[in-house]
C-alpha cells in the first residue's frame, strides 16, 4: 500500500508491507537512480550517516525497489527545538553542497525530507537526489527558504511558535509574509537581504508570467557552491535566545536536592523491574529525569511543550553523543495533527507514538497542569495515556504543592469547581484504565509516584 | 500557488540567484580577510560545541 | 458519551446519543441555570436568533439534560472568511451587552462557542451564559481579543492567513504576539490600544503574579457597556482589502458567456435527475454554480481555499436571504485537520462532512489543481471524493484548457512527468471508485462534465 | 500558561478594564458629536449593507 505521505514525487513512492516501509522506484526514474549508484553517491553519503541507508532488494523493467533502515520514530519539522531545525537545514546545504562536488543534486529541498534518527539529523529521502545539469541554479532554492531559512529567521527574532509555520502551511511560509515580520534594520544583512527580499519579490510571480517563453538561466556550479556556503555560515550562526518560564522552572524548583535524587532513583528502579527497551517521557522538560534510564533502555523519546528546554536537551545529548534518544516539542494539550491530503500526508503525534509501542510512558509533573491549567478530567487523561504504553509511571502532585497553589489560586471565584482535584479522585479515575501496581511518597515534597499497568 | 513550486523553481528565483552568488562571494571573501586579520592579531575563536559537524565527526558508533 | 470537544467546562458536557446530541448540566450549575430560566433570557435570545434553541428533556437532583436544535454541519473560526469572522465577533459582544442588561454575563469567550446555522452566527454554548455580579469587570474580555480581535486585526492589516490563527493555537493569540505584528502607526488608534498594547502587558502576569493577594477590581455596569460597544463598533468597521489570483478569476476566465450558462444548466439538469438534498462544493469559488442548486435542495455547503471568494459568497448570501447555504474557507490540499487534546476537541473537515452526509460532491475547476499543482494522483483524489457522497459532478479541464497549459508550462524540465494527465488516464483511475453515469462536453471549452456513482 | 485563561482572567487584566473603559467613553462621546454634527451639515453615512444587524434582522423566517 502506498503511504499517504508519498504522493508527490512521480519518480516513486513508499510503501509498507508487514509492518515494513519499502521505496518503489518508478521506470521514469531509472536512468537518475542507475547514474547514482554507478557514482557511488550513494554510498558515500551512507557513510558520512547523511542519508538514511538502503539495500536494492529487487529490480524489473517495471519497478525497483528498496529497503532502507526501518526508522522507529520519525519526528516532523514543527516537532524540531531550534537547533535542531538549524541542523536540518545545514545538512540540506552540506547535501546540496557535497552532492555537487560529484555532479549531483537535491530536486527539492522539504524540511520533511530530514528527520531525526540515532539522535542526528539524516536525510530521508533518497529520490529527490539526481543528476546536476551543468551551470544550472538550484531549483529548490526558495523552497529551502520557504521551509527552513524563513520559519528560522522568524523565530530567531520572534520566538520559537515560527518553528510550527509547517504544520498549518504544509508549504513553507511566504517569503513576503517572512520579509513583512522582519526587523527593518535586518535587510542590511546581505545574506537576509538576499534570500528573503529578493526571492520575495518572485514569489508569486507565477501568474502574472503566463505566457512568457522560458529564457536559460545559468550559474556556475563554484558560484552555486559559494552562495550555498554563504547562507550555511550565516545559519550556523544563528541563535535563539528565547527562555521560558520552563527554563526558569529548575531554579524555582520545588525540589530540594535530596527529593530530587529520591525521585530519580525511584524511576531508575522501578523501570529496571519492568525492564522496558523503549520509553517515551511526555512531560520531559530538559530530558534531566528520562536520562536517567538511558543506560536501561534501547530508545528513550523526550517530550515537552516548551522549545528551550527541548533545545537544551538536545544539545546535552549532542555532548554525550548518545544514539537513543530522540527530542521532540509537543504540545499535549494540542499534540501535533495528522495534516495535508486527506489528513494522511503527515500522521498525528499521537499516532506515531502508538506505532512506535513505547512499554512504558512517563508523565512527571504534568499531571497538574493538565487538570488544572487545561481542565482535562483525570478520567481522559488517564484513556489518553493508555492508549500509548503496558505502563506508566505518573508524578501526582497534592493540592499542598506551591505549584498547585499557584494554579488554584489563580482560578479566583472558580475555584470550588477543582475541588475535585485529590490524590484518591485521582488514583479512583486512573484506576478504570489501569491496575495500581504501586506508589510512593516522594520524601520532602506534597508528590506522590503511581506505577501502573493497563487493564 | 505555493503548491507550483514543488517542481516549478519559479523563474525569477533561478535569475535571482546570480546576483546571490556575487553577494555571497563577497561575504565569503569579507569573513575570509577578518579570520586572516584575526590570525595575525592572535585572535581565535574557540570551536563551538555542538555544531553541525561535530555532531557527525564525532561519531564513532559502528554502523 | 462524552463529547471530546467538551471537557473544559465542569458545568456541564455535550454527549452524543442515537446520533442526537445533547448537553448535560452538573448539579454545579443548577443554580446558575434555573437563574436563567427564571428570568426568560434564554427565550430572549433564542427569539434573537442570537443563542441555539434548546429544550430540557429531564431534570432530577444529579443531573439536567436539555436537547439543543442540532445543527448539521458546524464550521470552525479558522474556516470562517472575515466577514463572518467579524459577525461571530459581533454576536460575542451583543450578547454580553444584552446580558448585562439583563443582569447575566458571558464567562467566556471563547471563538468555538459560535457557528454559522441557516447563513448566520449563532452562539451554541448554553452553559456560558451565568448571573452578573454586580460592578464585576468582564472575566472573557482578553480572550475575546486573543480569540476574536487579534485575528481580525492581523488579517485586516497582513492577510487572511492570520485568520486560521486558531488552528494552531487552540487558545488564541498571544496579545503581545498580536502587537508586534501591528504597524506601528496603529497604536494611535484608542481601541487598539487600549485593547492590544495595554492588555498585552498583563500578559504572562500569572507567573510572577505568585502569591499576591486578589485585591477585588471594580467595573460599574455602564462604564462595561460603553467599552463593549467602542469595541463593538470598532470591529464594525473593519474591512479586508485582500485580494487574490482567485478573485481575477472569473475577470481572466477561459469561459464565455455561453459556455458558462451551459455549465449551470447542465449541473442544474443533472441534480434535477439526481434529486439531491444535501451538496457540498468543494471548490466553489464565490458559490457562483452552487448557488443554482438551491432552488432544489435544502442544504448546501460552498468550501474553498480564497478567503475572499468565501467572503463574496457569504454576502451575497446574506442579501439574499437564504437558509440552506454554509461558506467554508478550507483547502483540499491541507483540509483542517482534527486538533486539541488528543487530537479530538475539534474534529477534521473530512469528517465533518463525512458527518454531513451530502447526497453530491461537486468539484468543478478543481482537479487540475489537485492534480497539477497538488501532484495527487488521480486515484488517490477520486478515492478521496469517494467517502463524502455517492454521487460526484467533477469537470475536467483537458491539456488544451489554458489554465492546464500554464501549469504545464511552469513545469519546465519536469512537465514529462505529468504526461498521464488525460481525460482517459483519468476516466480509468475514477472508474476503480466510481460508475460513469454519464460525461458532456462543455461546449465552447476544452472542459468535460462527468456524474459519477460511488462503486 | 495560555490555559490558565479559560477560568483566570488576569488581575492586570480586570484592573486595566477601567482604564479601557474610560478611553472608550471618549471614543462614544467623540463619535456622537461627529455623528451630530454630520447632522447639521446634512451628511448621512448610508446604511451599511450586511451589517451585523441587517444579517438578523431583516430575518423574517418563522421558526
Amino acid at each position: 500500500m502506498r503511504h499517504p505521505s508519498s504522493y508527490r514525487d512521480p519518480s516513486g513512492f513508499i510503501f509498507k508491507k508487514d509492518g515494513k516501509v519499502y521505496r518503489q522506484i518508478n521506470p521514469v526514474f531509472f536512468d537518475e537512480y542507475n547514474a547514482a549508484v554507478s557514482s557511488g553517491i550513494y554510498n558515500f553519503l551512507f557513510d558520512k550517516k547523511w542519508l538514511v541507508r538502503h539495500k536494492e532488494l529487487s529490480s524489473n523493467p517495471s519497478r525497483i525497489v528498496l529497503e532502507p533502515e526501518q526508522l522507529d520514530f520519525i519526528t516532523y519539522p514543527y516537532e524540531w527545538s531550534f537547533t535542531q531545525y538549524k541542523h536540518a537545514a545545514q545538512l540540506t546545504l552540506r547535501l546540496q553542497i557535497g552532492l555537487l562536488k560529484n555532479d549531483f543534486c537535491l530536486k527539492d529541498a522539504s524540511a520533511f525530507n530530514v528527520t531525526f534518527h540515532k539522535g542526528k539529523a539524516i536525510f530521508i529521502d533518497t529520490l529527490s537526489i539526481e543528476r546536476y545539469k551543468a551551470n544550472t541554479p538550484w531549483k529548490a532554492l526558495k523552497q529551502f527558504n520557504q521551509h527552513f531559512f524563513g520559519p528560522l529567521l522568524l523565530s530567531q527574532y520572534h520566538g520559537s511558535l515560527h518553528l510550527k509555520t509547517l504544520q498549518y502551511s504544509i508549504n513553507g511560509m511566504d517569503l513576503n509574509e517572512v520579509k513583512r515580520q522582519l526587523p527593518f534594520f535586518s535587510r542590511f544583512n546581505p545574506t537576509v537581504y538576499s534570500h528573503i527580499y529578493t526571492l520575495s519579490k518572485s514569489d508569486g510571480e507565477n501568474d502574472t508570467n503566463h505566457g512568457i517563453s522560458n529564457p536559460s538561466v545559468e550559474l556556475s556550479k563554484a558560484s552555486q557552491i559559494k552562495m550555498l556556503s554563504a547562507l550555511e555560515m550565516f545559519i550556523d550562526n544563528m541563535e535563539s535566545k528565547e527562555n521560558t518560564e520552563w527554563s526558569k522552572y529548575y531554579s524555582v524548583t520545588n525540589y530540594n536536592e535530596k527529593s530530587f535524587e529520591f525521585k530519580k532513583d525511584l524511576i531508575v528502579k522501578w523501570n529496571k523491574e519492568l525492564n522496558s527497551k523503549k520509553v517515551i517521557d511526555l512531560g520531559g522538560n530538559d530530558g534531566t529525569f528520562g536520562k536517567e534510564l538511558l543506560a536501561q533502555v534501547d530508545q528513550l523519546i523526550v517530550c515537552d511543550i516548551d522549545q528551550p528546554a527541548v533545545d537544551q536537551c538536545y544539545l546535552e545529548h549532542l555532548k554525550n553523543d548518545s544514539n537513543k534518544l530522540t527530542c521532540v516539542v509537543n504540545d499535549l494539550l494540542q499534540p501535533s495533527p495528522a495534516i495535508g491530503f486527506d489528513n494522511q500526508e503527515r500522521s498525528s503525534f499521537n499516532s506515531r507514538v502508538i506505532d512506535f509501542a513505547p512499554d512504558l510512558c512517563m508523565a512527571l509533573a504534568l499531571i497538574h497542569h493538565i487538570t488544572l491549567s487545561g481542565n482535562v478530567p483525570f478520567e481522559m487523561s488517564a484513556q489518553y495515556f493508555s492508549q500509548f504504553s503496558k505502563y506508566l509511571i505518573i508524578e501526582f502532585p497534592d493540592r499542598e504543592d506551591s505549584w498547585v497553589e499557584f494554579i488554584l489560586d489563580s482560578k479566583r471565584e472558580a475555584r470550588h469547581l477543582f475541588d475535585d482535584y485529590t490524590i484518591s479522585a485521582f488514583a479512583k479515575a486512573y484506576q478504570k484504565h489501569f491496575n495500581l501496581i504501586k506508589s510512593e511518597k516522594i520524601v520532602g515534597t506534597a508528590r506522590t509516584l503511581f506505577l501502573f499497568e493497563r487493564l | 500557488m505555493n503548491n507550483l513550486l514543488y517542481f516549478d523553481a519559479g523563474l525569477g528565483m533561478m535569475i535571482a540567484q546570480g546576483a546571490i552568488a556575487t553577494v555571497a562571494g563577497f561575504v565569503l571573501f569579507y569573513k575570509k580577510i577578518i579570520t586572516i586579520l584575526q590570525g595575525w592579531l592572535g585572535i581565535r575563536k574557540a570551536a563551538k560545541e555542538n555544531s553541525f559537524d561535530s555532531n557527525y565527526n564525532k561519531d564513532t558508533e559502528i554502523k
